[in-house]
């Protein structure tokens, strides 16, 4: 990292990098000629997530592809979501805990539906809880506590760099006072990862053995007898050495399994579930926890806001008297698939941009953190300031605490949560509100 | 004469559909019937507006005459009566079902049955997801019923089901009796791998010739118990679309998931497992 | 079995004015079912053992029929059997003792309710599923519940609720003869002819009793003695009601699941015994004398 | 300009703090605060509100709920049948829609709340992690005043300063603890317990006197010393203390410890019902209430209060940050369980948890929170709470007004309970019956002045306007679930039982005369031990907050 700096660049210490879900939140920015031109603490990722802090120039808005201005937007975004039959508003987790109280508010007034984004990865991670619950642990407890990690499907030492540095593995902790010497690291992964190189176990497992491996563990820790050329054959991996990782996750003082976010799919669901289910059965024997790897977008704070503002942790029906919860159904990519909306009020940009194709006949109106050319087909588009350089707000962290992004560059554009309520102030007050 | 609706709006916007039932109809005029309201996107609009109404409702059945992909519920709770509906249609017919029979002459979308407890429904083409399922938030699929289904299904078929009967005449995708309380499930043909996790208790007769189970089934052996032969029976007189010559020799039975109690029981043809778990 | 073109009963054969004094039982009907014949058979003759009369059975039971294949719900071979008892609870305790102890341990078989369960059930498979130790398995098909019992031949199959209805029993002739073998050759071809009657039984010996019995004794433990009157050897000792030249006496019980099923049984064995009347003395009927039983089954009125 | 009122006339007042009994009185508001009666005799109130015939109160005050933070989320995540089941709160041009199950949206909270006459509620547990999170929440609950108080008792940073035997060390943290998480009071979740459990799954704190692993310090010490520094700082709510060994039979020597321990300084039990259960030690065959010997504790030692924790019998959520009990509660119902450890902090345990009145357990512990209410003498020693939602609902208190306030329908339902407990429990020879002015005080004169709120839970020029106007009847449950007459700061909320309009409430926090040299050291702290800055911890930007102190 690069110390020297012009003298009159501005460092902002605590800043939070949304590079990825680590969300490492002691990277000094250093501003100069209104760019961050270094990040001090961060990984690579992260510097090059601060250095694409781009230039605040363009316009802050569009109507039909022309630059216009934003009380125009406002009045014309108001318009096609008031007059929408069944409108979405979608994309929570692109913005901050502020704008998505905000958002929800204007579905709720636009009698629409309002899910967290288009991934639908939460859809595997809600279901797993709602069968299973789940025990895990803020990952400043991983950093104090476990000495076992077992990466399942997930390569933190490429995806999220300073991860085994900030919150495991290779950190001091309270109870594990020589770093890394006092932890095991297993890695169960399709390749030989980037992390299964630092790993001290590695079982190589394909991708669609996943279900009959996670089985044959739950199975083993549950003193079940299987006979090992089932297991071998299902899972392409012999029974004695899931004994042996099994014996691994039984000897651990405090164990972590480290997973990724989850898919839409059902197998990711039943793989969730089956995490879930592993780590409450290795909680009677011992301390043992699951951690999702998040990503640096703000669906956990998307999943708490719509929890505690609707009931419902995702794809929630507003259209009726009270919040209705629609896991099988309202989620964004099935809406749009289906053509079931005809209004979108996108807090992130580019999901309308891939949802062309299927939306059309769908009025959109979205919101972009960037520069980039006008979004095609959307009606409106707001630009916004970028969350993390030059807007602040709260985001949640995978684990669920909260962080506070802070602005570290000037931005003329306004920030989601600013123009966002703006909009819902229009559509609070301008004729035709509050009609049923 | 059965009361007949036909779908002529152009509107591809859903179209909430779970007042409309026989028993409720049956008690309206022609005039009060079109005035009933039915939720199109988010507002409430009669059901004239998007439905010519004709016939009357005299013996006991309402038919949806046109493919309506967008029309959701239809026969949500329904106690009696006869619903047909003609051509595709949307998702959660039958939703919460006590009584009475849907016949679907095509294919329905997702969560057909969901949260059933009684009643008959019908399909001649595929269904979607979560065939007989539970009601959001709840872990307990459908309580009681039968479930008919010509063709296949989409994942999480009779997950969660309580008690009950769902066969399926073609192919199951995957989850297929995921965490199966109770109930019988017939498929005959291919399912995707790992039916029956965490099933407690319930059968599943799988009659396609490969299948692939979870290490946590146990094979018992060949047997072709009574059951079998009532089972057989009861899929004939429902005219359900499984082989059932099937079943006039030993199947291979498995218990499990021994995960979760075990005391489940899939069937199938035998030799179906590629090899065999025996502990 | 009556031949065609009998000739009416000679006048007085039906002694005038008898009637059978028959009872209202709680009734049910179970179809047992087995791999053969032989087995479904077995088990029906095995649970209807020491079923004859409730003054000292648990039940008064007979086998109604023998049943195809295609006449059972599982598709086997099979046979339907009529059990009675003075209560449901009397019934239900009955039909689950010899459910349990005669069908479930006998090879292959399964067993079903052969009446529709209305409003008035008793439990079966319901009481017979605890022996399962916790292995019984319960399955609802076609609005029925069975239960799955493990055993060592695999499983034996009970539903889990029988129907059941108000029977009547104690419908009854009593031929009445001077030659003892030709008056026994008349019950039994009555008795053939009585059994093929739907929905009754004849739960005696052969559908045939030589004891009948009268209420009550000179001993005070004893609910029913031997019927003095109808005793030919004490014609000497006791007050008697049979003719002078009557040295022998035989009854068929009936219990039917109706009166009609009971009265259309009487009247076939009455046709038998107009047809065999010159081997016969007199045809009479039991009674109390009429306070007892709600039916009177008056001879006169089925001929 | 001219001063508007809102004028109350005629009502029967009951406001104990100022010594009202069943007087009828006017009251004044202006402004959002009660005020004398104008002296101008023409002054003329812009509206007044016909009282005749109906009962005046301050606004409830519910001083231990969970209502916000990421435990009530989990919650809301696991009842979601409930919710979907729920009565609804429809949507209108006032109101967000919501369904009431046991974990209701936070509009729906705030809503339901006002709807009972409850214009104060604080939320009894927030790691101070997650402080901002419960913050956030705390802005979208309508309609009420509220706060919450922050865990201190598992802290590993106090942990190491009660190690080191240095109590200012641990005070000035407290109070820097208070002004960070801009909470209301400290609370003590399971004293190292929590941490213990963290360390081992079998691990929980039994014994107040067993030093903890790896700090060396019991129970006792801890609660004693945040009990000092609690009142050092002079905060205006004592210590809030969830004792150890929750729910355990047996555990009423531990709380009766735990009382005796804080040797004549403040201290407030909390769900103390939780905690009042024989059954482990000799004298004892089986579970059962204890509840005597603790109340007579209390009845002499005034400086101890508790609220009690109600147990209904009815499907609700568990959740606590008492992670042990979470798995406790998990393995008996084998539900799915949410526990989520908060890094040098806390723990959280949430999971399905059903009451029923045929369940030995439940049916003790629904007895023993009545034996509560009944035994404590002095009503500004105990509060009611149900612990919502984990003894029941908030909305169950009309309910639980009705069984103090009528002896007969006490019995009665004391009668569907199994005998063990309809002879077993006090509850037969318990002839006490609540008046109005103790049911006022258990419900907002006396948390109030608990919690040190001197502008709430009276009626007197000066308090915050929250009034809640009653119509008297013999059905006391019917007339505590449909107040006539609701006012929040001086704005109607409730008349004639319909809902006018969700005012925001404030979020209420207090503030700490601290040592600030401390600083440094947890600035140290934070960059050691947390996955988080101290600058991105600390509450430093002003929250839509009111700093009482």
């Amino acid at each position: 990292m690069p110390q020297a700096h012009r003298l009159d660049a501005e460092q902002h210490p605590d800043s939070v990098c949304l590079g990825c879900g680590c969300l490492c939140d002691d990277i000094t920015a250093v501003v100069a000629d209104g760019r961050v031109v270094a990040a001090e603490h961060a990984c690579a990722r992260g510097e090059a997530w601060f250095a694409a802090s781009s230039e605040d120039a363009s316009p802050e808005c569009w109507i039909d592809g022309q630059p216009a201005a934003i009380d125009d937007g406002l009045d014309h975004a108001a318009a096609i979501l008031r007059n929408a039959r069944s409108p979405l508003v979608t994309g929570l987790d692109a913005v901050c805990v502020e704008a998505q109280r905000i958002a929800v508010a204007i579905a709720d007034r636009i009698r629409g539906f309002v899910d967290a984004g288009g991934l639908g990865a939460h859809e595997s991670s809600i279901h797993a809880a709602l069968e299973v619950g789940s025990v895990g642990c803020t990952l400043g407890e991983i950093r104090h506590r476990a000495d076992l990690v077992l990466a399942w499907f997930v390569d933190p030492v490429a995806t999220h760099p300073r991860f085994f540095e900030r919150y495991g593995v290779d950190a001091i902790g309270e109870f594990v006072p020589r770093g890394r010497a006092d932890r095991r690291l297993c890695v169960i992964d399709e390749h030989e990862t980037a992390t299964a190189a630092q790993s001290d176990h590695l079982l190589l497992l394909k991708r669609d053995r996943r279900l009959a491996a996670l089985w044959t563990v739950r199975a083993i820790v549950a003193g079940l007898s299987l006979d090992p050329h089932t297991v071998a054959r299902l899972t392409g991996v012999s029974l004695e050495q899931w004994n042996t990782l099994a014996r691994l996750l039984l000897d651990a003082r405090y164990g972590v399994i480290l997973h990724d976010a989850g898919a839409a799919d059902a197998e990711a669901s039943i793989e969730s579930a089956a995490i879930l289910h592993l780590v409450r059965v290795l909680s009677e024997r011992t301390r043992f926890v699951a951690a999702a790897l998040g990503s640096g977008n703000n669906a956990k704070g998307a999943e708490q806001v719509l929890l505690w503002s609707t009931g419902y942790p995702a794809a929630v029906d507003l259209r009726g008297a009270v919040p209705a919860y629609q896991p099988q159904e309202a989620t964004t990519s099935r809406l749009l698939d289906r053509g079931e909306v005809d209004a979108v009020l996108s807090l992130e940009g580019r999901l309308a941009l891939d949802s062309i194709e299927t939306s059309a006949g769908c009025s959109i109106v979205a919101l972009v953190e960037d520069d980039l050319d006008p979004v095609p087909n959307a009606q409106v588009v707001f630009r916004v300031a970028r969350l993390g350089t030059h807007a602040g707000g709260t985001v949640f962290r995978s684990d669920g605490v909260p962080i506070p992004a802070r602005a570290v560059l000037p931005s003329h554009a306004p920030a989601a949560q600013e123009l966002i309520a703006l909009l819902l102030d229009r559509l609070e007050h301008a004729p035709g509100a509050g009609d049923a | 004469m059965p009361l007949a609706l036909r779908f002529t709006s152009a509107s591809q916007l859903p179209l909430e559909l779970d007042g409309i039932l026989p028993e409720r109809v049956q008690a309206l005029s022609q005039g009060a019937i079109e005035k009933l309201l039915i939720r199109h996107g988010n507002r409430l609009e009669p059901l004239a507006e998007h439905f010519a109404i004709s016939g009357s409702i005299d013996d006991g059945t309402l038919i949806f005459e046109s493919a309506m992909p967008s029309g959701h519920g239809i026969g949500t709770g329904m106690t009696a009566g006869v619903i047909r509906v003609v051509g595709h249609a949307g998702r959660r017919i039958g939703a919460q079902m006590r009584g009475g029979r849907i016949e679907v002459e095509g294919s329905a979308g997702d969560l057909l049955g969901q949260g059933m407890s009684g009643g008959r429904i019908a399909v001649t083409g595929d269904a979607g997801d979560h065939v007989a399922g539970p009601l959001p938030g709840s872990r307990r699929g459908m309580t009681g019923g039968v479930i008919t289904i010509a063709g296949s299904v989409g994942a999480f078929a009779a997950a969660g089901m309580r008690r009950g009967l769902v066969a399926i005449g073609q192919s199951a995708g995957a989850g297929l009796g995921y965490r199966m309380i109770a109930g019988t499930l017939v498929v005959q043909g291919p399912c995707a791998p790992n039916p029956g996790l965490e099933m407690k208790r319930g059968s599943i007769v799988l009659l396609d010739r490969a299948i692939e189970l979870a290490p946590t089934f146990r094979k018992a052996g060949a047997f072709r118990p009574v059951f079998l032969r009532l089972l057989a029976r009861e899929l004939a007189s429902l005219n359900a679309t499984i082989d059932i010559r099937a079943f006039g020799m030993p199947l291979d039975l498995f218990h499990g998931d021994l995960l979760t109690l075990g005391k489940g029981e899939i069937w199938t043809r035998a030799g179906a497992l590629a090899s065999e778990t025996q502990a | 079995m009556t031949p065609p073109n009998t000739p009416g009963p000679r006048p007085n054969l039906v002694e005038p004015g008898a009637f059978a004094e028959a009872f209202p039982m709680t009734a049910t009907r179970l179809v047992v079912t087995a791999d053969t014949p032989a087995w479904a058979l077995t088990a029906a003759q095995t649970m209807t053992g020491y079923a004859t009369s409730v003054i000292a059975c648990d039940a008064e039971a007979g086998i109604e029929r023998v049943l195809d294949e295609s006449e059972t719900p599982d598709g086997r071979p099979g046979a339907s059997i009529l059990l009675f008892a003075f209560s449901r609870d009397a019934l239900e305790k009955a039909v689950s003792n010899r459910v349990g102890q005669c069908v479930m341990t006998c090879p292959t078989t399964a067993c079903y309710s052969g009446l529709p369960a209305g409003e008035k059930t008793i439990a079966v498979g319901g009481r017979l599923r605890y022996f399962g130790d916790g292995w019984q398995i319960s399955k609802q098909l076609g609005g029925k519940r069975y239960w799955r019992i493990p055993v060592m031949d695999g499983e034996f199959l009970c539903e889990e609720t029988f129907g059941t209805v108000k029977g009547v029993a104690g419908g009854n002739l009593i031929f009445l003869g001077e030659d003892p073998r030709a008056t026994l050759a008349v019950a039994e071809s009555a008795a053939a002819a009585m059994r093929s009657i739907p929905s009754v039984i004849l739960p005696f010996p052969g559908g045939i009793a030589r004891s009948g019995s009268k209420v009550g004794s000179k001993y005070k433990a004893l609910r029913a003695s031997t019927n003095t009157a109808f005793a030919p050897m004490l014609r000497g000792q006791v007050e008697t009601t049979l003719p002078s030249s009557v040295r022998c006496a035989y009854e068929i019980v009936i219990d039917g699941l109706s009166l009609e099923a009971v009265e259309d049984a009487t009247r076939a064995g009455l046709e038998v015994a107009g047809a065999m009347q010159n081997q016969l003395v007199a045809v009479t009927a039991g009674n109390y004398g009429g306070k007892l039983g709600p039916y009177h089954i008056k001879l006169e009125n089925l001929i | 300009m001219k001063p508007e009122y809102l004028k109350i006339a005629g009502g029967t007042v009951h406001d104990p703090r100022n010594g009202v009994d069943g007087e009828v009185r006017d009251i004044w508001i202006e402004g959002g605060k009660i005020v004398s009666p104008p002296l101008d005799p023409d002054a003329r109130p812009a509206r007044t509100i016909d009282a005749r015939g109906l009962v005046i109160m301050p606004g409830g005050v519910d001083m231990h709920c969970h209502i916000v933070g990421p435990k009530v989320d989990a919650g809301r995540l696991l009842s979601i049948e409930q919710t979907r089941t729920g009565s609804p709160t429809p949507r209108s041009a006032s109101q967000r829609g919501g369904q009431m199950g046991a974990v209701p949206n936070t509009f729906t909270t705030g809503y339901r709340y006002a709807g009972l006459g409850y214009t104060t509620a604080f939320d009894a547990a927030i790691p101070p992690l997650f402080a901002r999170h419960a913050h956030l929440e705390l802005e979208d609950t309508p309609c009420i005043d509220r706060g919450f108080f922050t865990l201190a008792g598992n802290n590993h940073y106090l942990l190491n300063a009660l190690k080191a035997n240095e109590p200012a060390r641990a005070r000035a943290f407290l109070g820097w603890l208070i002004d960070s998480a801009k909470a209301y009071a400290i609370k003590v979740v399971n004293p190292g317990g929590v941490e213990a459990w963290k360390q081992g799954a079998q691990g929980n704190e039994t014994d107040l006197d067993r030093p903890i692993d790896h700090f060396g310090v019991s129970p006792r010490q801890i609660v004693a010393a945040i009990a000092q520094a609690v009142d050092d700082l002079g905060l205006p709510h004592p210590v809030h203390i969830h004792a150890n060994n929750l729910g355990v039979p047996g555990n009423w020597t531990t709380t009766l410890e735990t009382m005796r321990l804080l040797e004549g300084r403040r201290g407030h039990l909390t769900h103390i019902q939780f905690h009042s259960y024989g059954g482990k030690d000799e004298t004892d065959r089986g579970f059962r209430s204890r509840v005597e010997g603790l109340a007579d504790y209390v009845n002499t030692h005034k400086n101890i209060t508790v609220d009690v924790g109600q147990v209904l019998f009815d499907r609700t959520v568990s959740m606590t940050a008492d992670s042990a009990v979470g798995q406790y509660l998990a393995r008996l119902s084998g539900k799915p369980w949410i526990s989520h450890d908060a890094e040098l902090e806390s723990g959280c345990g949430v999971s399905v948890v059903e009451c029923r009145n045929t369940s030995l357990v439940n049916a003790w512990q629904w007895a023993a929170g009545l034996e509560w209410y009944l035994l404590v003498n002095d009503p500004w020693q105990v509060a009611m709470s149900t612990d919502h939602p984990n003894g029941g609902s908030f909305l169950a208190y009309p309910q639980v007004i009705e069984l103090l306030m009528d002896r007969d329908a006490r019995i009665r339902a004391l009668a569907a309970t199994p005998a063990a407990v309809r002879e077993g429990s006090l509850l037969r020879d318990l002839d006490r019956e609540y008046t109005l002015q103790e049911i006022a005080i258990i419900t907002r004169a006396g948390p109030a002045r608990m919690l040190g709120l001197e502008h709430k839970g009276h009626l007197g020029a000066g308090a915050d306007a929250d009034v809640a106007i009653y119509t008297p009847g013999p059905d006391r449950r019917v007339m505590f679930e449909l107040p006539r007459v609701v006012i929040k700061g001086g704005q109607i909320i409730v008349e004639n039982g319909e809902f006018r309009g969700a005012p925001d409430g404030e979020t209420l926090h207090a503030t700490a005369d601290y040592d600030h040299a401390i600083e440094p050291s947890i600035e140290r702290w934070f960059r050691d031990a947390y996955s988080v800055s101290l600058r991105n911890y600390a509450m430093r930007t002003p929250v839509a907050a009111r700093r009482l102190s």
